[in-house]
């Protein structure tokens, strides 16, 4: 019986909406290229390459946390004001501002541990709240939303911090074999959660988390340390997100970097396909997902299209993507 | 008339500030708390969070603390009429900093007391102005407007493009928003010169998206100041020293230390002066030939 | 067939991704009739249901219900046409009250506006005639199973059905309310309404069902009178194959060799938490089963719950092989060598979007992987050992667990805790929504592992499994361990009048 | 149930009342700490301006009841205040209906996406959210839409009505309604039914597709009346009001104790939520008249991100504490 049936579905025509919900992503991807080939000017170039790929860095780093949030069923909407602190850190530090560092590559090397690491530690503090409390990730993560800035703010004054350190700099300037330091970072990234989720038993346990906690805390799951964890996690990729956007732009202020970088990685997570529900999750889809949204971005800007209707573009592909993938769920 | 505002030796005043999100708005706030405390008056400070709506509510609590005065920099030109009309009727005094109202809604002198700043169109043909001049055959050009929908972006816009438009040798390839931000501004003006790489002018609504595209033309293998010619607005400190280094080629000032000409009108009011209905904050214009001397006035 | 029928299915068919959970298979109901639906875990008995609903939409066939072809593509509509179906898992909103639960999508209105009161009353009168008395404005999530299972039956009674349509009803209920529920059952007869009734429990179907038709394999194989057919005939029809077993025993639990029962394992000494467990005492040793009787609400999950770590006893002390033994949460009682499989699998067991291996390895994926990393040979070959050894019907480790039925379900989680060889097995109603076939099949792997060595706690319902399985029985009443019987001792009789009045004697035998 | 310790429900109580207990404490502070904070000016520019946020939180309140959520419910109002500007000329009431049109018109897409095209309602009204700021911003051509001041438009959201303002009299009978519904209608309790399993409530017969479908057209309808609110209150269209105001009413609704899972939910409860953030703003002005923490208006995130803290995790106590002998099925 076993073997019949399983012959029964692979033998089975196939089928259109089930082919699309698994490569829809890549086949919105791929029209999207298409297209600009088609019409864009300029568009095959490494440079575009490049351009895309340097612009999407940050989104993708940050949705490879909240794919694993995601993953265990919540949200984490702090990602924004955590990338604002870490760059408000960083360059506090290396700069001297907080206690004088003769050595660059010293000050430099604090600078990112301190920063990144508070990231991480804000999101574990996500997590405790989360796990602790069992406050709804939603809210909980709301909290720092909204004080994060502040905090940010605070300790900057809101004045921008300007600098030429090219040490640091790297991390967002810098090139390894001619592909941008933060492009390398990104693959990393992505390649470690893809390899933790599928590989391992952590990941194993922060799905099974999202598919059914009561399971797999009588399963013996540490419910409340993995939360703890995936959220510090969240709070790292962040980090690590705010040190590249400052480093690229020499400069850093607290009332702007990471702004609105919740709603973008998370609408790169669900453009991936992953579900917001929890209990599944795709890296390499969240990859994609990011990449879709930078494309149809640039496509529009190269085009010229007008903001307002850009946005309402941007919505309907956003709909249409994850529309896809549904038809494919429920058939 | 405005309503009267009583001679004093301090006073409780409010500053209704918009939001708090970029250098120039810290600045401001700096000046206006740095004045207050200079002449020991009390500063009820709020901060609308860039919401219109918000700061009208603002507004509102100074009215019921029973502030003195109000300075007001509103957000938008229509929304905070409400305010401006509360603030009569309870008998309190308005200054407006910055960004004027209505006029066809709410009159200097009636509704409320002056209107002190400097004119975003102005600035925009200021830039648009000196292109002309020094264009020296840079003609194609990418702007990168403000926050969209708010009105320094909108009136910067303007100010420039209407310029532009009668002089049919210089053409407006592209023009999208950077959001006044650093970040988003470099982005865009990537994305923008790898789609128009002929262009060769930047026009950038502030110093922010002006730093950011500087970043971008770098990034594409490009000089700023030589194949492409950076234009910006706000000529802070940063933007300033980037004219002398020859990488912004001009920029018109917009200068946010409103605090010892605002505290001045305040007093000239209580003391019964006559006070014009627009009071414009001369504003520098820097480009290579002055830049050097003037970076340390730069605020 | 009969002329006088109230519904007729014929040449049903319904796919899943492909798969067929249906094919051809027919069903009728006469008027006023009880009919039996029956078939192994998988067989396609809560599709046909489903889809006789409008949950499912049918791939082909024909369905008449009441003279008329039957078009219906919601459960509402069902519903409105005179089918009230009680699903197989307790389908019912935990949060709101049981009132809301009973009346939701009939309510009383006055003034247009909900009448409450009434609602209320109406709830109240309901389950009255189940004997169940609970305060109905209180949420549905704060009552045990039983009366959940019971306001889902009584909602369903509560609209006026030409047909009810009952989906295992009794898995969660003990035989003094399966006795009442049959009681409603006849009434409703009585009144001229059918009832299709599906349930494992054989002795069931020959108190109430007049008639019987068997699944196998998403088939109709054989529809007869009850009275036409004895329990051999029914389970090789249903298992497709001649058996020749005796009916000496009700359960697959032979006679154990009493010289295999090793040291006290486990032991638990006055335990309690508020209200449920007040005062429990046992102990099991290793190679032993150990049973827990007592009725709904007796506390025997409750029990349960604190030694596997849950809840945490306000009182009481345990010892687990020998040492102290106080679990802060499930993962302490784990690694100490206890394995539980809860009760309810729906919310506490499957992981429905993953996989059956996913599933099976859930617990042990830590012990089969080297620096974190998961070893997936090794992992396949234990899954694929466990769906043989188990007999779990599905398309392959991979098939998502939420496709599979309720009693395969319940095999995977089985495979769960056998995969971590523990020491102690704690098994919460372990065949509750299980066939025939696999329950025996479970039942005798239970003594297996017992034979082997293993300590079992087995908390059922059923009180032969209870009283045949196990070489003790502890009986609670009222969150007190009231007796405790051996293997000689555990009459039916016995068992079940401890179980009622408790005995005072047996406290005290209990605790030493 | 079966536990019925004294103290249990006194505190179960608390839980649910906590909200309310949390705003009386706020406006004593505010009372014994500030002149005029309770003075009538004060306190109806308070009703006024917040009874958008009310009317907003009321929809976000059903929907998030039902498991769901509407993160599109600013740029909805801004795309209704911009529309109700465009059609004031024509009278206070057509304005009116051309703002509420607007916003149903998104709720009702919204439902589309969520019941029919089955997406998920963050992803659904994620991007309606782009959408209808896009729209606003485009028919709005970039900039506020001035009012007409002649059609009477304005007095919808500046007069008052027995010394109230009209939008906190909207907002009240908005609230009434939906207590009404909620408590005592099917649709209300199928509301719950749907968020509490809606599998089971699909199971029992219940129309869950059209609930939900009736529950996003009305905070799009909502959302669409604060959206005339604010055109009117503030005398025009803004296309680029309303950032954030999605979270502010989650977290008033969440703060009234809502559950986001969905199935348990509290109209009155919400509204104090709405007034407690709602007022926690006034109170920080305020303390920025004494000068205390005006020396940077960042501390005001702080303080409120702080807040929200201490009301959710008192919250979580409460609620945790009230319920300790149900085992949570
Ligand atoms: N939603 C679904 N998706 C895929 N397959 C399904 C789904 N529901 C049921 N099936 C398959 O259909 C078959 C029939 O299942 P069904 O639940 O009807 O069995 P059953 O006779 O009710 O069993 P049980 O006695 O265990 O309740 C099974 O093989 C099951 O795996
Ligand atoms: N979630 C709950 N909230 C409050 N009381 C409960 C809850 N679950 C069970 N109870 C009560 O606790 C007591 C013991 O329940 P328990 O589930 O341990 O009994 P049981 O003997 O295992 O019965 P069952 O066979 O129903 O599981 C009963 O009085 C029951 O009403
Ligand atoms: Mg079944
Ligand atoms: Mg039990």
């Amino acid at each position: 019986m076993t073997d019949t049936a399983r012959q029964q579905r692979v033998s089975r025509p196939l089928d259109l909406f089930e082919f699309m919900a698994r490569y829809g992503t890549l086949i919105a991807l791929a029209l999207l290229i298409l297209f600009n080939f088609a019409f864009t000017r300029n568009f095959a170039t490494m440079q575009t390459l490049n351009v895309n790929l340097t612009q999407v860095c940050t989104i993708v780093i940050v949705a490879v946390g909240m794919t694993l949030v995601i993953a265990t069923g919540g949200i984490d909407l702090s990602v924004g004001s955590l990338m604002a602190i870490s760059g408000a850190l960083a360059p506090m530090i290396f700069l001297g501002k907080i206690v004088p560092i003769d050595n660059v590559a010293l000050a430099v090397a604090a600078a990112m541990i301190i920063a990144i690491g508070v990231a991480g530690l804000f999101g574990l503090f996500n997590g405790w709240l989360i796990a602790r409390f069992r406050i709804q990730p939603i809210v909980a993560t709301l909290v720092l939303f909204i004080a994060g800035r502040g905090i940010a703010q605070v300790l900057t004054n809101g004045n921008l911090q300007t600098f030429r350190v090219p040490e640091f700099q790297w991390i967002g300037l810098g090139r390894l074999f001619g592909v941008p330091v933060q492009v390398v970072l990104m693959v990393l990234l992505v390649i470690a959660a893809a390899f933790v989720l599928k590989r391992t038993v952590f990941g194993r346990q922060i799905i099974a988390i999202g598919g059914n906690e009561r399971a797999a805390e009588l399963s013996g799951i540490a419910v409340a340390k993995v939360k703890l964890i995936v959220y510090a996690i969240s709070g790292l990729c962040a980090g690590i997100a705010g040190l590249v956007v400052i480093a690229i732009n020499s400069s850093s202020d607290a009332n702007l970097v990471g702004m609105g970088m919740e709603l973008d990685a998370i609408a790169a997570v669900a453009v991936g396909g992953t579900l917001l529900s929890g209990g599944k999750a795709t890296i390499i889809g969240t990859l994609l997902g990011a990449m879709t949204i930078q494309l149809v971005r640039y496509t529009l800007l190269a085009n010229g299209v007008p903001d307002a209707a850009a946005l309402v573009v941007k919505a309907g592909i956003i709909v249409l993507a994850v529309w896809i993938q549904q038809q494919g769920r429920a058939a | 008339a405005a309503p009267p505002l009583k001679k004093k030796d301090t006073y409780k005043v409010g500053f209704a500030q918009t939001e708090s999100n970029n250098p120039w708005r810290l600045a401001q706030t700096a000046s206006m708390q740095e004045e207050a405390k200079k002449r020991g008056w009390q500063l009820v400070y709020t901060d609308a969070a860039s919401s219109a709506a918000k700061q009208v509510a603002d507004v509102n609590s100074m009215i019921a603390q029973g502030v003195d005065l109000i300075f007001l920099a509103p957000r938008e030109e229509k929304p905070l009429i409400p305010a401006i009309k509360a603030a009569k009727n309870a008998g309190i005094p308005v200054i407006l900093l910055d960004r004027n109202v209505d006029a066809s809604l709410a009159k200097a002198g009636e509704d409320y007391v002056t209107f002190i700043g400097s004119n975003f169109i102005e600035e925009g043909q200021r830039v648009a102005d000196w292109l002309v001049k020094n264009a020296n055959g840079k003609t194609t050009i990418i702007e990168l407007e403000g926050t969209t929908g708010s009105s320094p972006a909108n009136d910067r816009k303007k100010g420039f493009d209407d310029v532009i438009a009668k002089h049919p040798e210089f053409k407006i390839v592209a023009s999208q928003t950077g959001d006044f931000a650093r970040d988003k501004g470099r982005q865009v003006a990537e994305t923008l010169l790898q789609a128009h790489p002929d262009a060769n002018v930047i026009y950038a609504h502030n110093d922010e998206m002006a730093m950011g595209a500087i970043s971008a033309i770098e990034a594409a293998g490009k000089v700023p100041g030589k194949d492409i010619l950076v234009l910006s607005i706000d000529g802070g400190k940063e933007a300033v020293q980037a004219v002398v280094d020859g990488k912004i080629a001009a920029v018109v000032e917009c200068n946010p230390r409103f605090g010892p000409k605002a505290f001045d009108t305040a007093v000239a009011y209580a003391n019964g002066e006559k006070i014009p209905e627009k009071i414009i904050n001369p504003d520098q214009f820097y480009d290579a030939s002055n830049a050097k001397d003037l970076l340390s006035t730069a605020y | 067939m009969n002329t006088d029928s109230l519904l007729s299915m014929t040449g049903i068919d319904k796919r899943f991704a492909g798969i067929p959970a249906l094919a051809a298979a027919s069903f009728s109901v006469g008027r006023g009739e009880v009919h039996a639906l029956i078939g192994q875990n998988g067989a396609g008995k809560s599709t046909l249901i489903k889809v006789l609903t409008g949950y499912y939409r049918r791939d082909a066939g024909e369905v008449i219900f009441d003279g008329k072809p039957f078009e219906v593509t919601s459960p509402q509509q069902a519903q409105a046409s005179g089918i009230s179906t009680i699903y197989q898992e307790i389908n019912l909103v935990p949060y709101r009250s049981i009132t809301e639960n009973i009346c939701l999508g009939r309510e009383a209105r006055r003034y247009g506006l909900l009448d409450w009161k009434c609602m209320h009353q109406e709830a109240e009168a309901l389950l009255q005639r189940f004997n169940v008395r609970a305060d109905v404005r209180r949420p549905l999530m704060e009552f045990n199973t039983a009366t959940q299972q019971m306001v889902a039956i009584a909602r369903a009674i509560g609209f006026s059905a030409k047909l009810v349509i009952m989906d295992e009803p009794t898995s969660s209920l003990d035989e003094r309310e399966v006795s009442v529920l049959f009681n409603v059952i006849r009434q409703l007869k009585q009144e001229g309404v059918s009832v299709v009734f599906v349930s494992h429990k054989l002795d069931e179907l020959y108190e109430v069902c007049d008639r019987v038709t068997i699944m196998r394999d998403g088939r109709t194989v054989r529809t007869a009178a009850m009275n036409e057919i004895d329990r051999i005939g029914l389970v090789s029809s249903m298992l497709g194959r001649t058996i020749d077993r005796a009916e000496g025993h009700a359960t697959a639990f032979s006679d154990r060799d009493e010289k295999k029962i090793g040291e006290v394992l486990l032991s638990a000494e006055s335990l309690a938490i508020g209200q449920i467990v007040r005062d429990v005492s046992f102990n099991v040793r290793s190679g032993e089963i150990a049973g827990f009787a007592g009725l709904l609400g007796a506390g025997r999950t409750e029990t349960a719950r604190l030694v596997f770590g849950i809840d945490r006893p306000r009182a009481g002390k345990m010892t687990f092989n020998g040492q102290e033994f106080d679990p802060h949460n499930p993962s302490d009682a784990i690694a100490a060598g206890m394995g539980f499989c809860t009760e309810d699998r729906k919310s506490e067991g499957i992981v429905p979007d993953m996989s059956v291996a996913e599933n099976m390895m859930l617990a042990l994926m830590p012990k089969l992987s080297k620096s974190g990393i998961i070893d997936e040979k090794a992992q396949r070959e234990i899954v694929e050992r466990f769906i043989r050894q188990l007999g779990i019907k599905c398309s392959g480790p991979d098939q998502k667990v939420r496709e599979l039925s309720g009693g395969n379900q319940q095999k995977v989680l089985l495979g769960r805790w056998l995969a971590m060889n523990p020491r102690l097995l704690i098994l919460d109603e372990p065949t509750r929504g299980i066939d025939v076939g696999a329950k025996g099949e479970i039942q005798a792997l239970i003594k297996t592992l017992a034979d082997q060595g293993l300590a079992v706690l087995m908390i059922s319902s059923e009180l032969e499994e209870v009283i045949e399985g196990a070489d003790r029985v502890f009986v609670l009443r009222e969150g007190v361990s009231v007796a405790q019987f051996g293997r000689d001792e555990a009459t039916e009789d016995a068992v079940m009048s401890a179980m009622a009045h408790g005995s005072a004697p047996a406290i005290a035998e209990a605790a030493t | 149930m079966t536990e019925n310790r004294p103290g249990t429900r006194l505190i179960s109580l608390l839980g649910s009342y906590g909200v309310v207990l949390a705003l009386l404490l706020l406006i004593l502070f505010g009372w014994a700490r500030y002149d005029y904070f309770l003075g009538l000016f004060n306190i109806t520019s308070v009703l006024r301006y917040n009874s958008m946020f009310a009317l907003v939180a009321l929809g976000m309140c059903f929907v998030i009841m039902t498991g769901g959520i509407d993160l599109s419910v600013g740029s909805t109002a801004a795309l209704g205040s911009v529309v109700a500007a465009l059609a004031s000329p024509q009278g206070p009431w057509i304005g009116l209906g051309a703002g509420l049109g607007a916003g149903l018109l998104v709720g009702f897409i919204n439902a589309i996406m969520v019941t029919r095209l089955k997406i998920m309602p963050f992803v659904a009204t994620l991007a309606m959210m782009l959408a209808a700021s896009g729209t606003a911003l485009l028919l709005a051509d970039n900039q506020s839409v001035s009012v007409s001041y002649e059609s009477g438009f304005t007095s919808i959201g500046q007069d008052n009505f027995l010394g109230f303002p009209i939008p906190a009299w909207i907002a009240l009978v908005a609230y009434v309604i939906g207590w009404i519904v909620l408590n005592f209608t099917s649709t209300g309790r199928g509301v719950l039914a749907i968020g509490g399993n809606e599998d089971a409530t699909r199971l029992m017969g219940l129309p869950a597709d059209r609930i939900k479908f009736l529950v996003y057209l009305a905070s799009g309808g909502l959302a669409g009346l604060a959206g005339v609110i604010l055109a009117s209150q503030f005398g025009a269209g803004q296309p680029i009001e309303g950032v954030g105001w999605e979270l502010f009413a989650i977290a008033a609704v969440v703060v009234g104790g809502t559950l986001l899972t969905g199935g348990v939910g509290s109209v009155g409860a919400t509204l104090a939520g709405v007034l407690l953030l709602g007022i926690l703003f006034n109170v920080l002005n305020f303390e920025n008249g004494k000068g205390w923490i005006s020396l940077s208006a960042y501390w005001q995130s702080v303080i409120r991100g702080l807040f929200l803290l201490v009301v959710v995790i008192l919250q979580a106590k409460l609620s945790s504490r009230g319920s300790v002998a149900v085992r949570d099925h």
